[in-house]
């Protein structure tokens, strides 16, 4: 039976990336959602842009604290061991090398790991001004803290739909949104695959119950490789 | 020495036309400096440069986001002094999102589709904080990766450090910071609370003149001196919040 | 998760060779790791950089200093390392006293009367304090204006800000940070006492591995997280000292 | 009666500078002295290098703790509204204009207001190389905070014996010691006379009791311009 992982079990297989003693960044959207699904017997030290480290799952709207949130607006709840500190120290930390992975939606990813995920749609369809593009309303771009932590993060992970509601390839051979940064997505993990970024392209490692490679491929630009051990992806 | 200033008001009487302000919080309820916003939006100042992560969302973009946790009614953030028109210019990371879906548009949206003419630059928002503190620690420029191979690289320097393009970027010169924090002294001390510390801490002396709003005022000798964030040197004036978070 | 390691000897087992090392402290017996000099004083490594303010004054230079008052026996800074013949390079702010009178010279006075080959690069103390939070920032390189039109400025670039000349100074890269801390729970999360706190924390995180030498390990909760000085992402190991301060 | 003003009197002198309210850091030596003398109601926090803010004044050896020292590697007592923190944030207050006055001692300063405090000596007389330098063992050179402080404070203020032990001018034409900073010294106290540095030369302002000004200028390299309103130095 085929069957598209939904977004709380693309998470999931995003958090099994996870190690003991990791410190993990984790962007809007299905990303944040991984920070409820980490390993039994593992610590795992979510950071987030707006100054907290080692914070805890979502927290409910009875628990909710207007000091803590995520950058992501959501809010968040404190787990022993936490610490708190300025905006520019939690770039420090991004910028620095010191976050482990960073875990980012993406709009696209071209095979050479180049990422898009901040504007939907290129500066030059508006004579390059922003503030045209923003006056238009149309998905006024916002870039946050996502430039610094794909050239920042010791291995970026991007979480997303593999297509686009339209079903078009959001996996490209060139990136036509604005980028966030060049070559710094190491893995993609969809609702279909699980594919790696390599220096000779991308290598297909993992697939969605009931699909076949060829389809995976069907709904990507770029050439997949498939990995020798090709598997279904696991939980 | 006194920094406790009894109203908002007198807080910021000196802010004058074309004033660029450092504006603290995150985007955020938590952290933002909701009185200094509405003091200044009752002063006739205009051509302001607001400088910040997301200064501008407004409350509407607070209640989609927090969905049933319930946002203050005295909150407001720069947002009040664009539709005043007060602002000539942002330097921000986020000036609207793309995400939400409102019934209004987002306060920039519609300031620029009324016809304001109003200056956008778009800064990562890494790079907003560290230029803020290169203001605050007299680094006149620096170089870093981030934004490299992007639109931000555009008009800027690159030049390779260890075999990676770097842009030259340059301390941001702001005339007032508008911060938040929960606790103070009269010397200036402060200390934060949760995540509403954020940009609060990154921007407290980095202007020429720091405005702190606060929760709270304590006794010289109330704060631990382990745990100032921000040492009183940094601090111009204190003015205690209306509204309690 | 458990970054605290039983014993100094095993906390630097991987010191190699040519290795950079941020010496943490100030130069003064507070806040210095003189456990980490003592166990890497036993240890077959050399051609070591040194990099800190006053790593190796030495305790003559500290008793002279500290008149009165005792300083303990235990006490050793990166001087035992230079006595060794461990080390190839200096990069300090202070690596000898002009204005103490002593029995004997300075340790580096010393090592270079022996005949040792020993590089010194002289640093103002902000330049230095700056340059090593830069390698933790990743931020490569910075403009100051300190040093201008001094010896400093020799083989640097020079280049103009606001009118006045700047000077631009590279990030320190280092394989370790050799610090000391008041109390750590095993995440590395540390709380520093009184100016003992100085390059210490600003040491931490600036190296491949950060290695602390702490009076105290206290349960995973048992620091407050508004009060923890460096989250423990900068800390990799973490040893409890045997002699208390 | 001539009477010069001994080490204790200078740094009084200097503390009448002190506003309420002002951020003061104070070198080693005669500087170090002034945080005994600031006037009755104001409040001064006193600034050090290796990181402390508001500090009181000089611990007796009973008091002392290596936990609490000045850069001058004294020891010093708390103060309720003290802080503490890292010698980044420390160095960025200095560098960062945050300091209203450094008060630095000197070895020699120039007309221009050219300091030199941190090397007896020039680099020139060891053919550049400060490992030759520091070999010879005379005067081994370190710089510390002084090149932050002279170019970072608000104002800086020179505290220091008029002349050499060898009775040789101090303040002279151009600094033959390695400089600390250019042009950044505002005000010159020693102990028989206080000098403002002013564009046009350097204004005697207050002279020790009993001395005129042209032994003030005997034992000066530059020539000095004598106030309208030349007074006795006020304690």
């Amino acid at each position: 039976m085929k069957m598209r992982l939904d977004e709380q079990t693309i998470a999931m297989r995003v958090a099994k990336e996870f190690q003991d003693g990791m410190v993990v960044n984790l962007g809007g959207g299905i990303p944040s959602l991984a920070c409820n699904f980490v390993a039994e017997g593992r610590e795992v030290l979510f950071h987030t842009e707006n100054g907290a480290l080692g914070y805890g799952p979502t927290a409910s709207t009875e628990e909710a604290d207007w000091n803590l949130f995520n950058a992501s607006f959501q809010p968040i709840t404190p787990l022993p061991g936490m610490s708190f500190f300025s905006h520019d120290e939690s770039f420090a930390m991004i910028r620095g090398g010191h976050i482990d992975i960073s875990v980012l939606g993406a709009l696209e990813v071209s095979e050479k790991g180049d990422l898009a995920n901040w504007a939907i749609g290129n500066m030059a369809d508006y004579n390059g001004n922003v503030v045209s593009w923003i006056k238009t309303g149309r998905f006024p771009p916002g870039i946050g803290g996502a430039m610094d932590l794909a050239v920042g993060a010791k291995r970026v992970i991007v979480a997303m739909i593999h297509t686009t509601k339209e079903n078009k390839p959001k996996i490209v051979k060139e990136c036509k949104y604005e980028l966030t940064a060049r070559r710094c997505v190491s893995l993609i993990v969809t609702d279909l695959s699980v594919i790696e970024v390599t220096p000779d392209g991308l290598l297909l490692k993992e697939i969605a119950p009931g699909f076949t490679p060829d389809e995976i491929q069907a709904v990507t630009e770029p050439p997949l490789i498939i990995a020798r051990d090709l598997k279904e992806i696991e939980l | 020495m006194n920094k406790v200033v009894e109203t908002s008001e007198a807080a910021l009487s000196d802010v004058f036309d074309g004033a660029v302000i450092l504006c603290g919080g995150f985007g955020c309820v938590g952290g933002m400096p909701s009185t200094l916003f509405r003091a200044l939006a009752k002063r006739p100042v205009k051509n302001l440069t607001l400088v910040g992560n997301a200064p501008v969302l407004g409350i509407e973009a607070q209640r989609t986001a927090a969905r049933t946790l319930k946002v203050p009614e005295w909150y407001a953030d720069g947002s009040i002094l664009l539709k005043n028109g007060q602002v000539r210019k942002l330097i921000v990371s986020v000036p609207a999102m793309a995400i939400y879906r409102m019934q209004e548009p987002f306060p920039i949206v519609k300031a620029l589709q009324e016809g304001q003419d109003i200056e956008i630059e778009m800064v990562a928002q890494g790079t907003l904080a560290e230029r803020i503190r290169a203001a605050k620690a007299g680094i006149p420029a620096f170089y870093t990766r981030t934004g490299s191979g992007t639109f931000i690289e555009r008009g800027k320097e690159v030049r390779i450090f260890d075999n990676q393009p770097c842009l030259l970027e340059h301390a941001i010169k702001a005339d007032f910071a508008f911060i938040w924090a929960y606790k103070a002294d009269r010397y200036g001390n402060l200390i934060y609370r949760g995540t509403s510390r954020t940009f609060n801490a990154t921007m407290a002396g980095a202007a020429t003149i720091t405005i702190a709003e606060v929760e709270e005022v304590v006794e010289v000798g109330g704060l631990d001196p382990e745990s100032i964030v921000t040492p009183g040197i940094y601090v111009d004036r204190v003015v205690k919040r209306s509204h309690p978070i």
